[in-house]
């Protein structure tokens, strides 16, 4: 760990009704703080941007974009990876950091979970937007039909299928397991009958017996135990898509663990880049304190290393083996058409991170500088992967060249700001802390309410 | 029970058109020429054996006799005014597959499959109508294993046709006609182009 | 059911007190409380963990399937040459089997939480107990169900007066 | 409400996955209709293909072609295996011709100043007229037409001179090889065609030779140039030796074993330098200082008398041509020299002085377009004014038709009687493929007009034409003619020649222009004069060399564009003297010689339709009519401005990879047992055939019949120039052209590249549902209707052979549905495709062999790809056939896979290309 004399998870003075009112009263205040209404409001543009740009793909077809012969894949590829190694992150830190009992991570998962959500959602969209046919998308579901056919197992796009599939519906019901008791919370402090009937229908009729109490925590147990596994997997699976093809700089045996380190890294970039705004503006940093940002930022550098490794690999390889295509596109990555999305890559995920190792330096704004950079540079590294081994591969003589059309900009952009509206409606209806959570780590002797009398 | 819709529903006549006569300018009867009158198939679909396409006949073929029967017949006013207008007659499609789909005629003859096995009793038909699906999976149901539905040569125009315990089995008809195997007979190649 | 209802404003009192019952012989007792108290197991009844058995079944079920699944579709129902690989190449099935398996696994241990929990259901008649809306932000309740044998509402009242909270007999 | 709650979730869960169930398995949309004839057409059976022989006509040379129909239409042109100058094959303008037929800006009404004019106003106007001419015998009346080889056209034009005798005939050919005669003239003193016999020439040279890729007969000429090329490879025989001298490049100086690439001016002194080192003319004339080579290739030249030939391209000047008749005199070279196929006739120049004085009244112009193509000098356009009346017969409404008093639509030559000689005069009857889709007129109609004959019919005139030239059942003979598409022995007879004996003194002292900057005008590789330009085939065509598609570009050498600074896509005007300019892009071409830039000819349509009006600029301008192939005092300003070029290929060398593998033929690999590939999957159960595709390197000359042949076969839509710069044209088979690292004079290596149907196929294992897979006969098929469009199978191809429907290219594509080839699924927006190795023609073939329980025989099936292939460079056929022609050539130890390092196992495979180098050169 990084503090020689950790930083308190939790700063002292708080108890159970503080807890509550910091959770409960953010979403049932009446009014609307302007931040969020800003906010929203550009997300909603953006997510109207991407409804256009969506419209247009299936009125005049995928040729709108730049996918050529032989870029045959493009940025709603790159979009996908780049979305669904975001969501990874989130999972790892609420599924993973759980079995590991790591106290801290109450504070953060339920942020972390959500962001999870929206982003997989957007990813999940994706792969219909890139396909040529998307009305046909539901071919890839083995389902008995008409024409007696199945979709094809040994394809790398079909274990991609199914991954998100999976990975998509368990983190929606990790996420509302781990949301039950603190919307039952919200639920008993409502006082307006309009919130009391739909938290009331959304805490199920929770009670926090002891009983219930004690199936939730081994349902969600069992959860974090499958999610952690899950989330490896599915982006192990997403590496695959690359290194099923025997492409030159795709098929290579390193890239489900490559995948998965930039997922996290991805991951945690974003985490912090949603945390530290929001415990300011919901005035949470008794509860997201200090300590957390030094761990999230730890753990942004051990997976900035990790994937400086595989980087560092990846390059290597191919001057270690013969392959002379690898060769050649590893050198058309050094100084190709898109070297600038390589050379981006290293700089912006890998090198500008480690400003971070001195402590000193761990501002707010500049962590949320980084953590930026590094969402960027990861998305550049997915299009570096996309375009690069394409553009150039076997023949010279059907090499091409990509180049992106406003339409590829419009679907990246609009599904972050559609990502974006998710999340905001989440910060303004749900509780953003694990309430339950907090208040099974404060330390024992303030686990109560105000006194009665 | 959404999914029994969602699974059976599009097997239904109603989605598949099994069963459902269709209105032609003319009323032309299967029943009355082919069950009546007992005019052979390739009286009017001559190309049955030899091209892809049965063929549908042209006015003259009609005229061959109705040039003498039922001259004035209302129902027989199109062909006329087909004849005197030299303008063709455009009947509606009952069996109709996608375009992409490439079916032939006269190799279904030549490898003894019966016009019965997949046009149904055209011979009870009134009105021409669809007896049987035409679903990839009705097809590739066959080009599994054709042996049920193999008849003899003679057999292959015969509406009312019955295997009996004297007619050869489906092996014997399999080797006689040198039919091919399953992994052959299901390649999408075979009717995809 | 219904018994004698005590509120405390703090979990040590709660879980001395449910010891204390729990000497007293008393059984039937159910705690309500804001937040996981571990210390209580030792003395509220333990209902037996079928859930990781049902999760574990469902993953092991999925597993199977989707082995089952791949290879019908791609050895037995419709085989093809896909670029010259074996039809049932398990390898490749591994992937897709796996996710069903957690896919399966993950819904089992969602469905079987609500299923056993008896969950959703909107009405809870222990709401109805007055203050008991806090049970569920800063108060802790504990409930003796009179059907339980030993119960004789005097003892159990005295019992709880030896703590820091508020006893209410309660009715449905 | 719980209830509810579980019950809703599930039904939400069962709806989506119900919609996926029922969504496109509903009751078909709008059935379809059946139309049956009223009367059966004889010969046509619905469902199957026809053909029908005839010939198509292009610089008034025939060429036999076959036309599959369907239902009574034609869908695709074919070479007519019995016509000399088809022997089967057909090249890209040629197949175009079909298109052309169906083209929706054909012309379909007779025109007046623009406006739609009835017919009866010109046939009036003509009466009138008629009256006038058989008093005063037609003066003032001329006749211009292209070159002419049809017999019945010539004896009606004979007659009409009868009729009026005041009366002219002038014709103009744009591609004119008014040259060739010429030089004729100055060697042998009178005008012949001479026909290399590239099966007797063991040494060949080239000046600018177009002798395989457009001269009249090339079909034939590449046939037997490609048979000698591939020598080695099959061991039958003695692989040819080529020499190519030229300053642009030619598809023969690609194949050449040595290439010098000279300016115009050096080329006659080289070229006379031969003829003295051959004795074929005063040794003065062998110069001082020429290049080391010169003598070499005399040597080799000599060596082989009665072996070796030389061929000189049109666009050579008179003197280089008497050059070469005097060297292969010299050398006795196999040629057959006969009396000129096309007749002759006054040309466009005297017409045109004609006009200006005011001399001509009355012009009938005949599928010929002046005023798009008559050198500038002549000023046709001014000259025309001046004529009273002026009618113009013409399939389009063009640059001519917007001047002429009058224009009549014309019919295809398809749709009417004619008849034509192909370049050895052998003759053959056009037959009418379809009923005029347009109401529109023929030349001999036209003609018949003037004469005034009544109810004339085309097919009569034919008739009567040859009637008299057989003795015996004309009927019967007729009707073999119709069938064959050849009219017996009707090829023109050997014309004895001897030279000149003053052919020395009389040639032309050679031209001492020391210019900077030789601009060549040179006709388009598919477009040639531009007569086809609104032919979307041809102009998505890649061109050989430059790959280059909807434009022409000023070629320059990588030397001349570095001297004056000038980069590819940079846009350069180019004058001559003074005279008008061209502006267009400039493109670097290695193979160019230094300080030459070639122009093509056939663009910059200002009218002809909606695709050609436009599309690159009219180099035509700068032709005069004293030098219309050649402007030495050229100028060449760069503008600054870019402009993209829509090039299909982006890298034009190998980088050293082993793409193209190259041998030289005294080093041959030997035959070694090819050690059988490991792979880790078992053997799969294939079925009867095992069809695979072999295609030879050394014989493929890059015409790009074989791309142009798919096209029409396999429904591929044109994509246009902004798609094709994008990287999306949709060609299923491509030539791909490598230029060899010799940086100082490059070689071109032609690869065409289809789909390798790969026994172990990347593709196939990344679709995610069965949409491309293998079936029993190793075929890797495309399943466009299952297909999703992942496009992973792309990305997946290492050959790249795979293409997409980015957008609804097959809707947007003009031609109307009747054109289609119904056998061929036409592709939707959204789905992958490729080269299926003809998969229709396969089934078809297997299905015949099937119904009537027989094995399929060699050759049975045949691709189109390989079918319109020159010079039989690709061989299909099935593999389990001991005895096919495709496994003999697979067994050449100069087969090999491309790639093969993949492990992907083609079924196409390769045989290395063979140079056969004089090693007494070292440099070209």
């Amino acid at each position: 760990m990084t503090a020689i004399e950790p930083a308190p998870v939790m700063l002292p003075g708080q108890d159970l009704a503080t807890i509550d009112r910091a959770v409960g009263d953010a979403v049932l205040r009446p009014a609307t703080p302007l931040w969020w209404w800003g906010g929203f409001t550009i997300a909603v543009a953006f997510t109207g941007l991407f409804i256009l740009a969506v419209e247009y793909l299936f009125i005049a077809g995928v040729g709108i974009w730049g996918i050529d012969i032989p870029v045959a894949w493009g940025f709603a590829i790159a979009n996908y990876v780049w979305w669904i190694g975001i969501a990874s992150g989130g999972t790892i830190i609420s599924a993973l950091f759980y079995l590991t009992q790591s106290e801290w991570r109450s504070a953060v998962n339920r942020i972390a979970e959500s962001m999870t959500l929206f982003a997989a959602a957007a990813a999940a969209i994706m792969p219909i937007l890139h396909l040529g046919r998307p009305s046909f998308f539901y071919w890839l579901f083995p389902i008995p039909n008409t024409m007696g056919l199945w979709p094809q197992f040994k394809s790398p796009l079909l274990w991609d299928f199914f991954a998100i599939l999976a990975y998509v519906t368990a983190s929606v019901l990790f996420w509302f397991l781990g949301l039950l008791p603190d919307l039952a919370m919200v639920r008993d402090r409502a006082t307006t009958r309009g919130s009391r009937v739909f938290y009331g229908i959304a805490a199920m009729g929770w009670t926090g017996s002891h009983r219930q109490w004690r199936l939730h925590k081994s349902a969600y147990g069992l959860l974090a135990a499958l999610m952690a596994p899950l989330v490896i997997s599915v982006h192990s699976i997403v590496g695959l898509d690359f290194s099923g093809g025997l492409l030159p700089g795709w098929h290579s045996t390193q890239f489900s663990p490559f995948f998965v380190f930039g997922a996290v890294l991805s991951g945690f970039a974003t985490v912090l880049l949603l945390v530290i705004p929001l415990r300011r503006l919901y005035r949470l940093e008794a509860f997201i304190t200090q300590r957390h940002l030094d761990l999230l930022v730890t753990f942004l550098l051990l997976c900035s290393l990790l994937l400086a490794y595989s980087y560092f690999i990846d390059a290597l390889l191919p001057f270690y083996g013969d392959d002379k295509f690898e060769r050649a596109t590893q050198l058309h990555r050094f100084t190709g058409d898109w070297a600038w999305s390589y050379w981006g890559a290293w700089s912006l995920n890998v090198v500008a991170p480690q400003i971070l190792w001195v402590r000193a330096l761990r501002r707010d704004w500049l962590i949320c500088l980084i953590a930026f950079g590094v969402v960027v540079g990861m998305w550049l590294e997915r299009i570096m992967l996309v375009a690069s081994s394409l553009y150039e591969d076997f023949l010279p003589s059907s090499w091409g060249h990509y180049v992106p059309t406003l339409w590829d900009w419009l679907i990246l952009f609009g599904s972050a700001g559609m990502a974006a509206a998710g999340f905001f409606l989440f910060l303004r209806y749900l509780p953003v802390l694990a309430a339950y959570e907090l208040k099974e780590i404060l330390p024992p002797p303030s686990r109560h309410g105000e006194s009665q009398g | 029970m959404v999914f029994v819709i969602g699974w059976v529903g599009p097997s239904t006549g109603w989605a598949t058109r099994v069963g459902y006569p269709v209105n032609q300018p003319v009323p032309f009867s299967h029943q009355h020429h082919v069950g009546g009158l007992g005019l052979d198939c390739r009286f009017c679909h001559t190309t049955v054996e030899t091209s892809a396409t049965a063929g549908m006949p042209p006015t003259y073929t009609c005229m061959t006799c109705h040039s003498q029967l039922w001259t004035n017949a209302d129902v027989l006013a199109p062909v006329r005014a087909s004849l005197k207008t030299d303008q063709p007659i455009e009947w509606v499609r009952v069996n109709q597959l996608p375009d992409y789909v490439y079916f032939n005629h006269s190799i279904h003859i030549a490898k003894g499959i019966g016009c019965a096995t997949c046009h149904g009793r055209i011979d009870q038909m009134p009105l021409t109508e669809k007896a049987a699906s035409l679903r990839m999976s009705w097809c590739v149901d066959c080009h599994r294993d054709p042996r049920p539905n193999l008849r003899p040569h003679d057999a292959v125009f015969d509406m009312g046709w019955q295997r009996s315990k004297d007619t050869p089995s489906g092996d014997q008809l399999v080797a006689q006609y040198h039919i091919k195997g399953a992994a052959e007979l299901t390649s999408c190649s075979v009717c995809h182009r | 059911m219904s018994g004698l209802a005590a509120e405390f404003a703090a979990e040590a009192a709660l879980v001395e007190a449910a010891g204390r019952l729990r000497q007293a012989g008393l059984r039937r007792i159910e705690a309500y409380t804001p937040y996981p108290v571990e210390a209580l197991d030792d003395f509220l009844p333990r209902p037996r963990a079928i859930l990781p058995v049902l999760v574990f079944a469902a993953g092991i079920l999925g597993l199977a399937g989707g082995f089952l699944l791949q290879w019908y579709g791609a050895a037995v129902s419709y085989p093809l040459d896909i670029g010259g690989r074996p039809p049932a190449s398990w390898p490749a099935f591994i992937p897709i089997a796996f996710e069903i398996a957690v896919l399966g696994a993950v819904t089992a241990g969602f469905i079987g939480f609500f299923a056993l929990a008896g969950l959703p259901a909107p009405y809870q008649p222990i709401a109805l107990l007055p203050g008991f809306e806090r049970a569920s932000q800063d108060r802790f309740f504990l409930v003796v169900d009179e059907a339980d044998p030993r119960f004789a509402a005097a003892d159990v009242a005295s019992i709880l007066g030896g703590f820091p909270c508020r006893v209410v007999p309660w009715r449905p | 409400m719980t209830e509810f709650g579980r019950r809703h979730l599930m039904q939400l869960v069962a709806a989506s996955a119900a919609l996926a169930g029922l969504s496109g398995c509903g009751p078909s949309e709008t059935p379809e209709k059946m139309t049956p004839r009223v009367d059966q057409a004889p010969g046509e059976t619905a469902g199957e293909a026809s053909y029908v022989a005839t010939a198509v006509v292009q610089e008034g040379f025939a060429t036999g072609a076959i036309l599959q129909h369907r239902m009574a239409r034609p869908v695709k042109l074919e070479g007519n295996p019995d016509h000399p100058a088809s022997l089967g094959a057909a090249d890209a303008p040629m197949q175009g011709t079909v298109l052309d037929l169906y083209d929706p800006g054909r012309s379909a009404a007779v025109l007046s100043g623009g406006q739609i004019a009835d017919w009866n106003r010109l046939a009036l106007a003509l009466a009138e007229k008629r009256r006038q001419w058989s008093k005063d015998g037609g003066t003032g009346l001329r006749i211009l037409t292209g070159s002419i080889s049809s017999p019945s056209l010539a004896a009606q034009l004979a007659a009409l001179s009868q009729q009026y005798p005041a009366a002219r005939w002038h014709s103009w050919e744009p591609l004119s090889r008014d040259n060739v005669a010429a030089g004729a003239r100055l060697a042998f003193g009178k005008p012949v065609d001479a026909l290399p016999q590239f099966d007797k020439a063991d040494i060949v040279l080239g000046i600018e030779s177009d002798a395989i890729s457009a001269a009249p007969g090339h079909l034939a000429f590449a046939r037997a140039f490609g048979a000698r090329r591939r020598a080695a490879e099959t061991g039958s025989g003695k692989m040819s030796r080529v020499y190519a001298i030229e300053a642009t490049p030619t598809l023969l100086g690609a194949a050449a074993d040595h290439r010098f690439a000279l300016k115009p001016a050096e080329i006659e002194l080289a070229l006379r330098a031969i003829a003295a080192a051959v004795d074929a003319g005063p040794a003065e004339w062998r110069g001082s200082e020429r290049p080391g080579w010169v003598d070499a290739v005399a040597r080799d030249l000599a060596a082989h008398h009665g072996a070796a030939l030389v061929h000189a391209g049109p666009e050579q000047s008179p003197a280089i041509h008497a050059l070469a008749c005097a060297i292969n005199a010299a050398l006795g070279a196999p040629l057959r020299h006969i009396e000129p196929v096309a007749a002759d006739a006054p040309g466009l120049a005297e017409l045109a002085a004609e006009m200006h004085d005011g001399k001509v009244e009355t012009l009938l112009i005949l599928g010929v377009n002046p005023a798009y193509d008559a050198p500038a000098d002549l000023g046709f356009v001014e000259a025309l004014k001046r004529v009273a009346l002026s009618i113009e017969l013409a399939t389009h409404v063009d640059e001519t038709a917007q001047l002429a008093t009058f224009h009549v639509p014309a019919l295809h030559m398809f749709e009417d009687w004619s008849d034509a000689r192909a370049f050895d005069g052998t003759a053959t009857i056009l037959q009418p493929q379809i009923r005029p889709l347009v109401p529109g007129h023929s030349a001999p109609a036209m003609l018949a007009l003037l004469a005034g004959t009544q109810d004339f019919s085309a097919r009569d005139l034919v008739q009567d034409t040859w009637r008299q030239r057989v003795s015996g059942d004309f009927a019967a003979a007729w009707s073999g003619w119709l069938r064959k598409g050849v009219v017996d022995n009707t090829a023109a007879a050997d014309a004895a020649v001897t030279l000149r004996r003053d052919f020395a003194t009389a040639l032309p002292k050679p031209a001492q222009t020391a210019s900077a900057l030789t601009v060549l005008l040179r006709p388009d590789p598919f477009l040639r004069d531009g007569a086809q330009a609104n032919n979307g085939w041809l102009q998505e065509l890649p061109r050989p060399f430059t790959r280059l598609t909807w434009d022409n570009a000023a070629l320059i050498a990588p030397a001349t564009a570095g001297r004056l600074g000038i980069a590819s896509e940079e846009l350069v005007d180019i004058a001559r003297g003074g005279g008008k300019k061209v502006r267009l892009a400039a493109m670097v071409l290695p193979g160019q010689a230094e300080g030459v830039v070639t122009l093509s000819l056939g663009y910059g349509r200002r009218a002809i339709g909606a695709v050609g009006e436009g599309v690159g600029s009219d180099a035509g301008v700068l032709r005069v009519s004293t030098a219309p192939w050649q402007a030495d005092d050229a100028t060449l300003h760069a503008t600054g401005q870019t402009y993209p070029l829509a090039t299909t290929q982006q890298h034009q060398t190998m980088d050293g990879r082993d793409i193209v593998r190259t041998f030289s033929v005294d080093d041959l690999p030997k035959a070694a047992a090819a050690p059988e590939r490991a792979s880790l999957y078992p053997p799969y159960p294939k079925g009867d055939n095992a069809w695979g595709m072999a295609i030879s390197l050394g014989s493929c000359i890059g015409c790009g019949a074989c791309t142009a042949a798919c096209q029409a076969e396999n429904n591929i839509p044109v994509v246009g120039r902004e798609q094709v710069m994008r990287g999306r044209a949709m060609h299923w088979i491509r030539v791909d052209r490598y230029w060899s690292d010799d940086v100082a004079n490059p070689g071109a290596r032609f690869q065409p590249v289809p789909c390798m149907h790969c026994e172990d196929a990347p593709c196939e294992v990344v679709c995610p549902v069965d949409a491309t897979v293998h079936d029993t006969d190793g075929l890797n098929v495309m399943v466009y209707n299952r297909c999703v469009g992942t496009r992973f199978c792309a990305n997946n191809c290492p050959y790249k052979v795979r293409r997409f429907n980015f957008f609804g290219y097959s809707g947007r594509d003009p031609r109307p549905a009747m054109s289609w080839n119904p056998d061929v699924t036409v592709r939707d927006r959204g789905v992958m495709e490729k080269c299926t190795y003809c998969i229709q023609r396969i089934r078809e073939t297997k299905i015949a062999a099937d119904r009537d329980n027989r094995p399929i025989t060699d050759g049975e099936a045949k691709t189109a790809c390989q079918q319109a292939c020159p010079t039989e460079a690709i061989v299909f056929g099935d593999l389990n056939d001991a005895e096919s022609a495709v496994r003999k050539r697979k067994a050449s130890p100069l087969d090999y896979a491309l790639l093969e390092e993949l492990n992907t196992r083609p079924r196409t495979t390769y045989a290395a290309h063979v140079r056969n180098p004089n090693p007494e050169i070292k440099e070209g």
